[in-house]
């Protein structure tokens, strides 16, 4: 969180922050600004969601009681504020990935790796989303185009592949830090033979990097977006 | 292809570049000189997605557009940050990128990066002062990508200002277009 | 010259402000379509005249055969063209959603197609199906007297308009700047009565929906 | 490079930033008797008055907002303090590390909501504003040190706000030069940039404008 000198009086410096066990909130928090700042959808946090999910049931209910229980409306209002700022968190994971779904369903759907980072609801709605967005081009485009010109995913029947689907630019620049130190991230795509290719990167210092460079170390949670 | 969709991407490839038929063509109308055959070394103005596609297929060969002529590179080494870039091509990054390859011009690669730094800091230190006036001579003479460069860093500013002035934390949805200005 | 119309159609959609859609231009889009079919006319009867010479078409390349070629690839670029008019279109459209809900504003209906306009209830349903299942409300809920989305309340969070902007103190002020007229009904059930420039304190969740429709403005410091 | 994909999409808003920076830590002197709170995101309180407290930022302007504390404004925001950071900052191309990561919406957040808890208040806000404005010209220095294919950038101490203000800057610029200075535009012998990532903040030392 701060910068990496520990400054002293308010803020808490790295180290404590990852000593103490990390609540489900700043994973939440983690997993919101990882996929805010990453080019493409990344895999759902199924667990922490559906724990996320409970707690936020189980504190609704604290805060029902509290409110007509009499209790002193002061904390009801603070339970409250704590229970927006997490509703918040999930709603803003929830909607970016599915505006990224929004924005890559044609290729999201036909790549199987991708599909399988989405939630069961999340494939639901990719599926009526692709269907839709095809019967809206189909009607209005593509049913009156002559007939070798009539896919939504090529070009023309002469063309060798799916030469009309947008994919999320994984060369795009990405603000990054990790939490220990790494070594041996390849920078150039090609091979690995010289050292001066490899790149390291200290805790706690920010790196703006090409997404795709690091993209595993992302995934792997070696590295924060920031 | 990924920019299949991009807006910017098909206007740039609607520049058009003049070509000299290396085979004959029958049955089409796009040289306005000749009826609807194209002999074998006659010249044209095509736009770059026909010219890019023909020559592919070895059809035709392009010549290298005006805008990245000896003329031009010779301002450029001069006073980058002066030329008018815009006038010669909207896009001449875009542009240069897309025709190097296909007229087999090594050097316009190497052009488009030194324009680009040099012109680079000029956008750079008045970008970021938000007082600047977008109306100025210096404005004009940018390509749209220097454009957009331009304008990333002059709403970031602003939006930073925004919020340290601590300005309504809503704005009306855009979509809306401007909704009659109530502010007493 | 081939693919002018078409490209004329894309810049007409870039001439708008970012975000903003243009009237759909149907004219436009009828010519370009038959250019497609013309060319693809032309282009099966030089391949026709091919055949008719007995060359095989997958191998001879004379000047039928380039003819042909520029044919087809002037429908590719109509394809092109059309084609991201439509679907930059309906990009701009599914962003309604999140910016102003699930009611399409007649100011926008009169700039849509049909199928446009089609698409937008679609991609509403198919919203509003993801979020009953999650739980939660990710867009601007149009408020309980127009049109209402039917919503199983489990917990009190689902009838929550949701926060698009980062929570604070709940309670702010506002004013009305915009007839919204009699009886709304808020969340803690007590109705108000929102005459035009009066002042109120309101819950943030409650006000969120009139601001993003214009018809309230937040008071700051 | 042109028609970049809205990427601004992942853009943080300020807003979002200062909510993420209401989750730092603060010391408060209550002057209510409250039980502890067990909040989704943590155990707060219990609360005694004038015993000090330690409370996220969100729930410290809150209380102070309904008068029932008083915040105690980090050691950082003193006079003392933020006249060396000025010095530190003014005399070098370095970014000093010794602000938080979040100065710039914490002390936004205590000057909105505690300015009668903050000795010299308007002292301590123009020294803020002038550190500040000392930074972002160095950003904008280092900025102009780009000149090739940069595939890394190291950003020394830069803060959220600072860091948020350069971004779509930054990204679009490196996306440009990555993409002019690519291989198939340019052959290996003429390229000039170095391979190795630039530190953004060792540009050359340069007398600043006082």
């Amino acid at each position: 969180m701060a910068s990496s000198s520990a400054a002293e009086g308010v803020s808490m410096d790295d180290d404590y922050e990852t000593l103490i066990a990390t609540t489900d909130v700043e994973l939440l928090k983690r997993a919101w600004r990882n996929e805010k700042a990453a080019p493409e959808i990344l895999r759902y946090e199924s667990k922490l969601v559906s724990r996320v999910n409970k707690v936020i049931q189980l504190m609704e209910e604290i805060v029902e009681e509290k409110s007509s229980g009499g209790t002193d409306p002061l904390s009801v209002s603070l339970y409250q504020m704590d229970l927006d700022r997490t509703l918040f968190l999930l709603r803003s994971y929830l909607r970016i990935r599915i505006q990224k779904i929004e924005k890559y369903v044609f290729h999201i759907q036909k790549t199987e790796e991708l599909r399988n980072r989405l939630s069961k609801y999340e494939k639901d709605f990719a599926k009526m989303c692709e269907n839709d967005l095809e019967q809206h081009l189909d009607e209005s485009v593509l049913s009156k185009l002559p007939k070798d010109y009539k896919s939504v995913l090529r070009q023309s029947s002469m063309s060798e592949e799916d030469d009309m689907v947008p994919e999320p630019q994984l060369d795009a620049f990405v603000l990054c830090r990790s939490k220990e130190y790494l070594t041996g991230i390849q920078l150039e795509d090609g091979p690995v033979d010289d050292r001066s290719k490899l790149f390291e990167m200290e805790p706690g210092v920010l790196h703006f990097i090409c997404y795709k460079s690091i993209k595993a170390l992302v995934e792997s949670g070696k590295i924060d977006l920031l | 292809m990924a920019k299949y969709y991009d807006i910017d991407d098909i206007i740039v490839e609607e520049e058009t570049v003049s070509v000299i038929f290396q085979k004959a063509a029958s049955g089409v109308g796009i040289d306005p000189s000749s009826s609807i055959f194209i002999e074998t070394g006659s010249k044209v103005e095509l736009p770059f997605w026909l010219a890019h596609e023909l020559q592919l297929r070895q059809a035709v060969s392009v010549n290298v557009p005006p805008c990245f002529n000896q003329k031009t590179r010779q301002e450029l080494h001069a006073d980058s940050a002066g030329v008018d870039l815009r006038s010669r091509c909207p896009f001449f990054y875009e542009f240069g990128c897309k025709i190097a390859p296909i007229v087999g011009d090594r050097t316009i690669g190497f052009l488009l990066l030194s324009a680009f730094k040099s012109r680079y800091k000029e956008i750079l230190t008045k970008a970021h002062s938000v007082a600047f006036a977008a109306g100025s001579k210096f404005w004009t003479i940018l390509t749209k990508e220097e454009i957009y460069l331009y304008e990333t860093a002059q709403s970031a500013m602003a939006s930073f200002k925004k919020w340290r002035m601590g300005g309504p934390r809503f704005q009306i949805a855009s979509v809306l277009g401007r909704k009659r200005k109530s502010k007493e | 010259m081939y693919g002018s119309k078409a490209s004329q159609l894309v810049k007409e959609f870039a001439s708008g402000e970012k975000g903003q859609l243009t009237t759909y231009n149907n004219d436009l889009i009828r010519e370009v379509v038959a250019e497609c079919t013309q060319h693809h006319l032309d282009f099966q009867s030089l391949i026709r005249k091919m055949q008719e010479e007995g060359l095989d078409i997958q191998t001879a390349k004379n000047a039928d055969h380039y003819g042909a070629l520029i044919h087809h690839l002037a429908v590719v670029r109509n394809k092109r063209c059309l084609m991201a008019y439509m679907y930059n279109r309906a990009e701009i459209i599914r962003n309604l959603l999140w910016k102003i809900g699930h009611m399409l504003p007649q100011e926008i209906k009169v700039k849509l197609c049909s199928t446009e306009e089609e698409h937008f209830k679609n991609h509403s349903k198919a919203l509003k199906n993801y979020m009953l299942k999650v739980e939660v409300d990710l867009t601007v809920v149009t408020s309980p007297s127009s049109s209402p989305i039917s919503f199983p309340s489990p917990s009190p969070a689902s009838t929550h308009a949701p926060d698009m902007v980062p929570p604070k103190d709940p309670y702010i002020k506002v004013r009305v700047i915009d007839d919204i007229g009699e009886g709304i009904l808020l969340s803690d059930d007590k109705s108000a009565n929102f005459a035009l420039h009066s002042m109120h304190l309101l819950k943030r969740t409650d006000a969120e929906q009139f601001i993003a429709q214009g018809k309230m403005e937040e008071l700051k410091g | 490079m042109a028609g970049q994909s809205n990427h601004d999409l992942s853009l943080f808003s300020a807003e979002e930033l200062e909510f993420i920076a209401e989750d730092e830590i603060v010391d408060i002197v209550p002057n209510l008797k409250m039980s502890a709170l067990n909040f989704i995101s943590g155990d707060f309180g219990p609360f005694t008055p004038q015993i000090v407290t330690q409370v996220p930022l969100w729930l410290a302007t809150a209380l102070k907002k309904r008068g029932k504390c008083s915040i105690c404004p980090p050691q950082w925001m003193s006079v003392e303090k933020l006249s060396q950071v000025l010095e530190a900052e003014r005399d070098s191309q370095e970014m000093s590390d010794q602000l938080p990561f979040h100065y710039v919406e914490i002390s936004r957040l205590l000057f909105d909501h505690a300015r009668d808890n903050i000795p010299d208040v308007y002292m301590v806000r123009s020294l803020i504003e002038d550190i500040r404005n000392v930074r972002f010209h160095k950003v904008e220095t280092d900025l102009e040190a780009f000149n090739g294919r940069t595939i890394a950038v190291k950003i020394k101490n830069l803060s959220a706000m600072e860091v948020n203000i350069v971004r779509p800057f930054i990204g679009r610029a490196l996306q440009a030069f990555y993409k002019h200075d690519s291989p198939e535009l340019i052959p290996d012998p003429e390229r000039v940039s170095d391979r190795r990532p630039q530190v953004i903040n060792n540009a050359p030392r340069r007398q600043l404008r006082r």
